[in-house]
């Protein structure tokens, strides 16, 4: 037994017997890389009778080497493990890393945007808006994106608001009424969260298969998507830019629907070391796709003439196509499946339906 | 004090309003009649009736991509706020406290939760359709635009304030159902009651044909 | 001005749980939350050792520094209390904390949380002194009557000490000199002098001496 | 022409019953019916979505039905129903609609939307907004006896060739026979053999018959256009003329509107019920062949498929007859994938065939016909109704097709036992 205390403290160390006394050093020894080190061995002492073995308890279940748990009559998950010694580093990580990194690399990422705006200035279509128009997603595919993007917008907004609310709204609204808007949030994330499971899956599906890097989409890369230089590169029905961002938001995609299910569901019996790595995963996850989900918006609206089109109307410029996506406009061209504007009006603005019973009547008297 | 106007006078207004009006819409479209059909009957008029009732709430497979869309987001975001509105507890209790004294068997909390997100998922997809299809563009109206907001929002500030702890959470939700209900009866929300006579109607005219309609 | 803490004496302790059952019913807590635990190390084997866990009222509490409501707050006594009027239920203090004291009423089927209820050290919460709002939120609050929790007052063996941390520590100090004392005075080791073997990481091995 | 445009929202006005109003009410605006209307599928028109072609009278209830209607029109807010929408809406309503009753088979919440049309009409045709072609086929009715102008003259020559070619007399003004059968112009100029079929059909199964020299017509221009009071003249005739034989029943022809209109909008027009009952042709053959008065032999080996005509099958009720009836005469019968009453309407009912303006649009859509015939892979397409079969027969002209389409009756009269020119 004697050599089981000297493993615990260094022998001939009177200086830890009082400490040991202390309740102040049993706090001590709680944190991380405090030990007691720092205790000078006296010479010329015997090596120490009595020590306190309570000091011994308390390192045990201080849990560095994660292995002792005891049993207790209080049923739950983890209800036996005395100290979580993950919990430190999880709140390290949120409250030195995420918060402010997260919230830096927003406002910087928000900044570029329109910085870069500034100084490029929207992306005209050099030649000019054409008169004809080539059908670019049908309506099934407009209605699961704009469905994914509802859920997605509504999911950031109320994650930033938990994530970011103490920090910034609290001193606007108060305590008490941003208590509200915060439970509000953290309701409509939970149950909102798996509709962006269902989302994501209709999405996949329907976009997998033109999402598959081809040929020229390495020359893509290199040529920098057209950012550097004036001129337009030519691509496929996707470019290589939308394509990394279709499997980035599949993937990171993935990772915080599971991330969040385990979060939102604590019926599994996973513990605590469960749920904090996965609100790391959740969190690391949504920042960084939310960064890149604002630069696709940025591009998909002010940042680019006739981008938006193909998703609102389901048509798209035929020079738009053909300076962006060069590769499959020649195809469609080839195929004749270019439209007149007229006919597209016809079919998606409802104000000039009413014009048609006249063409009708006057195309057959 | 807002709080108590909405709790207390404005609920029974907005129901009075609701039951009062689904009433007179009712009897004003009976009133409008309908000419005795003279014609020999090759079928049942009645239980053609009754079978269109319930066979159209039966999936039509002849209908195309779109058409499959369109009613299975209709079955999720009907059957979703069926369950919701009569069996999830919070509106049981409700009930049985604001209108027939006594309540009855209420789903667990996660079928509460799991009809929740089949309303929403169904409700987003036929609201997003609306605003897409250039079918739907060409029909829609002010009305079925405020019909969907309106149903959203309630469903919206019912979800958000699922934690049941915040007064004034539960207040917006109730206010929001509030103004639903004052809505309703001029609305095509009234469609809830109306479509058993529409198909009734329907139903009565193809059963004397003895087609199954 | 005095800083509320627990200790509870790990060589006291018997695991008997009647501060668990002196807290659940003095602050008539829920079903399914335990503000306070026993926990047993080693159970059955030799150096066989318990402790009664709850909230431990940091100084430096992590659950009040990762709250994203901000709902916590320490009282002039160093009790960290928690304003459940605020609190969203979302679980980031129950992550945080060392000690695994935030308790969540179990929502239904899908184990949604509730709002967190925790140890109070009997000290209630933001409303009035022991009014009924108070009583039906947080349940008891000793301290405002100038008593202390119910759980160390009601310890048989007085293992699980409460109150003011130098009145604590001075205590625990004093037991430790005498045990001390005894077991040099007495010139045996400590195990000899001691009527329970001592704890033992290494658990079953040391069975065998 | 003001005048002309206040009498027919009137009588639009009129047409709005509890029906209607129930339907409009519950109309939810999903859009679904579009996905059943084959002039949506095939153009992908939106303004071909059957509720909007609705959208005059719908106006009308609800400025007229509804609160938020009637309180616009006390302050002047919402628009009232002008001439121009008759004017915009004429050609949704009588060009792009067949009456085929497909969408209101597909509603979900049940609304007849074939019956709207229908009754949307009536207001359209007195406004004077109605197709040209269909104005004149009435006045010809009316007047002549006929849509196409065909007079007894013409069909008595027809049966007189008919006799010549058979050997059979057709009798004509038979007092006390048991069935009076009824014509389609179409079937007297283009179809002879129709009759042909009859005649020696009915000869087999031993049937006492006649055709009445007052009324022979069964088809009802009135209905397509949309006017009750031409509608209910043209059903007098054949009611009184019935009445005046004295006959048990009145035999509708293949023709689908004339069915429809003499069995199950007649009574209603004349106000009063028939003292005989009408049979459909094709019920009438499954009814002889049940009880086996009709003796059939042979099988074609050519596999067949059915075209169901809209009005006979989805709005008319006779689904399982042809059905029998094919099964005693054809070895291999494919349906279509959509058959019965989910069939897909030839595009040419409900008055577009007597619309030249339509056809372009007519055509075009009969691609979905074309598809679905050519999903069964069969080149013998049945029908039995003289208007589909003209077409369907322009529409395989039109598409440079193969296929061969042919009446359901006289594919029947080819097989049956041929008892009748034995015994002669």
């Amino acid at each position: 037994m004697g050599s089981m205390i000297s493993i615990s403290i260094p022998p001939g160390s009177l200086g830890a017997k009082a400490a040991a006394w202390s309740l102040l050093l049993l706090w001590l020894m709680l944190l991380p890389g405090q030990g007691l080190a720092e205790s000078k061995q006296v010479k010329g002492l015997p090596p120490p009778a009595v020590l306190n073995p309570a000091a011994d308890l308390w390192r045990d279940i201080r849990q560095r080497d994660m292995a002792t748990t005891g049993t207790t009559q209080v049923r739950g998950v983890d209800s036996g493990v005395l100290i979580n010694a993950n919990g430190d580093k999880w709140r390290k990580f949120r409250m030195d890393q995420l918060i402010p990194i997260g919230g830096y690399l927003l406002l910087g990422m928000g900044l570029f945007l329109i910085l870069f705006y500034l100084i490029r200035g929207k992306v005209r279509i050099a030649g000019g808006a054409s008169d004809r128009k080539l059908p670019r997603y049908t309506s099934y595919e407009r209605l699961i994106h704009w469905f994914i993007a509802s859920i997605f917008i509504f999911l950031a907004l109320t994650g930033l608001i938990i994530l970011f609310g103490r920090p910034l709204l609290i001193p606007i609204f108060g305590k008490e009424l941003f208590s509200v808007i915060a439970s509000a949030s953290k309701e409509g994330h939970n149950l909102m969260g798996p509709l962006f499971l269902v989302a994501l899956i209709l999405v996949f599906i329907k976009f997998v298969r033109r999402n598959i890097y081809q040929k020229g989409d390495m020359s893509w890369l290199l040529r920098g998507g057209g950012i550097i230089g004036k001129k337009h590169v030519p691509s496929n029905f996707f470019n290589m830019g939308e394509k990394s961002m279709f499997w980035m938001l599949i993937i990171v995609g993935s990772v915080i629907v599971a991330s969040g299910l385990v979060l939102i569901f604590p019926i599994f019996g996973q513990g605590r070391e469960w749920m904090e790595l996965a609100h790391v995963g959740h969190a690391i996850g949504a920042i960084l796709m939310i960064t890149v989900i604002m630069g696709h918006i940025y591009i998909g609206t002010i940042g680019m003439e006739g981008a938006i089109e193909g998703m609102s109307t389901g048509y798209c410029d035929l020079n738009w196509a053909k300076e962006h996506h060069d590769y499959w406009a020649s195809q469609m061209e080839k195929r004749g499946e270019a439209i007149s504007n007229e006919a597209v009006n016809r079919f998606s603005d409802p104000d000039t339906n009413r014009s048609l019973g006249r063409e009708l009547r006057e195309a057959g008297e | 004090m807002i709080g108590q106007f909405i709790d207390g006078p404005l609920w029974t207004f907005s129901l009075a309003v609701f039951v009062i009006g689904v009433v007179w819409r009712i009897v004003t479209i009976l009133m409008a009649g309908n000419r005795p059909d003279l014609s020999t009957p090759r079928g049942s008029a009645s239980s053609g009736a009754i079978r269109t009732i319930f066979s159209r709430s039966v999936y039509e497979r002849t209908a195309a991509t779109r058409g499959r869309l369109l009613q299975i987001a209709g079955y999720l975001f009907h059957i979703g706020l069926f369950a919701l509105l009569f069996f999830a507890k919070p509106h049981v209790d409700f009930y049985a406290e604001r209108i027939t004294g006594f309540g009855w068997a209420t789903m667990p909390h996660w079928a509460f939760i799991l009809s929740a997100e089949l309303a929403f998922l169904g409700l987003l997809l036929l609201w997003i359709h609306r605003l897409l299809s250039p079918v739907t563009r060409l029909l829609s109206d002010l009305d079925d635009h405020l019909g969907s907001i309106l149903v959203f929002l309630v469903m919206l500030t019912g979800c958000l304030a699922l934690a049941q702890s915040f007064e004034a959470l539960r207040l917006i939700h109730l206010l929001l159902a509030e103004l639903l209900l004052i809505y309703f009866p001029f609305s095509k929300l009234m469609h809830t009651f109306t479509f058993v006579m529409s198909r009734g109607y329907t139903g009565a005219t193809m059963g004397r044909k003895g087609v199954n309609a | 001005m005095a800083r509320m803490k627990f200790y509870c004496d790990p060589e006291r302790c018997i695991e008997c749980n009647a501060c668990v059952t002196a807290c659940k019913n003095e602050n008539e807590v829920p079903w399914g939350v335990n503000r306070r635990r026993v926990v047993t190390i080693n159970d059955g084997d030799d150096g066989e050792r318990s402790l009664s866990v709850a909230c431990m009222h940091c100084s430096d509490a992590p659950c009040a520094t990762v709250c994203p409501v901000d709902c916590f707050y320490t009282t002039q006594d160093g009790v960290v209390l928690h304003d459940k009027d605020i609190c969203i239920g979302c679980g980031y203090c129950f992550y945080a904390c060392p000690f695994g004291a935030p308790q969540f009423p179990e929502d239904g089927a899908f184990a949604t949380r509730g709002k967190m209820d925790k140890c109070t050290f009997c000290a209630g919460g933001p409303e009035a002194d022991n009014s009924s709002d108070e009583h039906r939120k947080y349940g008891s609050n000793r301290l405002a009557e100038g008593k202390l929790p119910l759980c160390a007052e009601m310890c048989s063996t007085k293992a699980l000490l409460a109150g003011d941390s130098d009145t604590i520590s001075e205590i625990y100090r004093k037991r430790i000199i005498n045990r001390s004392a005894s077991v040099m005075a007495r010139g045996v080791s400590y195990r000899d002098a001691s009527f329970r073997a001592p704890y033992n990481a290494a658990g079953k091995s040391s069975a065998k001496e | 022409m003001i005048e002309q445009f206040e009498q027919g929202v009137e009588v639009l006005r009129q047409q709005i019953d509890a029906r209607i109003s129930s339907y409009f009410s519950s109309c939810v605006h999903c859009g679904l019916c579009a996905e059943a209307c084959l002039f949506y599928t095939e153009t992908h028109d939106p303004r071909y979505t059957p509720i909007y072609k609705l959208e005059p009278m719908r106006k009308l209830w609800r400025r007229e039905h509804t609160f938020w209607g009637k309180l616009g029109a006390v302050f002047g807010l919402n628009e009232p129903l002008t001439e121009q929408d008759f004017a915009d809406w004429e050609t949704l309503v009588y060009d792009s609609c067949t009456l085929c009753g497909r969408c209101s088979m597909i509603c979900p919440v049940g609304n007849d939307i074939t019956y709207m049309i229908r009754r949307q009409r009536e207001g359209f045709s007195v406004a004077g907004y109605a197709p040209e072609g269909m104005k004149e086929a009435t006045k010809r009715a009316l007047k002549i006896g006929s849509p196409m102008g065909v007079t007894f003259k013409t069909l008595k020559a027809a049966l007189a060739h008919v006799e010549r070619d058979t050997g059979l007399a057709i009798p004509i003004d038979k007092k006390g026979a048991d069935y009076m059968t009824l014509f389609s112009s179409m079937e007297v100029v283009n179809f002879p053999e129709y009759i042909e079929s009859i005649a020696r059909i009915f000869q087999a199964a031993g049937i006492s018959w006649t055709i009445s020299s007052k009324a022979f017509e069964a088809t009802n221009s009135g209905i397509q256009i949309g006017n009750r009071e031409a509608a209910a003249e043209l059903v007098n005739r054949i009611v009184v003329a019935a009445e005046e034989l004295n006959v048990k029943y009145v035999v509708s022809p293949e023709c689908g509107h004339a069915y429809t209109s003499i069995r199950w909008e007649g009574p209603n027009l004349i106000g009063r019920q028939y003292p005989f009952e009408v049979v459909h042709i094709l019920e009438l053959l499954e009814q002889l062949k049940r009880d086996g008065r009709l003796q059939l032999e042979g099988k074609s080996a050519t596999p067949m498929t059915l075209h169901d005509p809209c009005q006979i099958v989805r709005r008319g009720g006779v689904v399982q007859q042809p059905r029998e009836l094919l099964d005693g005469v054809a070895e291999t019968f494919v349906e279509m994938k959509d058959h019965g009453v989910m069939n897909w309407c030839c595009g040419g009912g409900g008055g577009v065939s007597a619309n030249d303006r339509a056809e372009p649009l007519r055509l075009r859509v009969f691609e979905r016909k074309k598809r679905q015939l050519e999903e069964t892979g069969v080149d013998t397409l049945v029908t039995a109704c003289a208007n589909c079969r003209i077409i369907l027969e322009e529409g395989i002209e039109e598409y440079e097709m193969e296929t061969e389409v042919i009446s359901l009756t006289e594919l029947v009269a080819e097989h049956l036992v041929d008892g009748s020119k034995n015994k002669e």
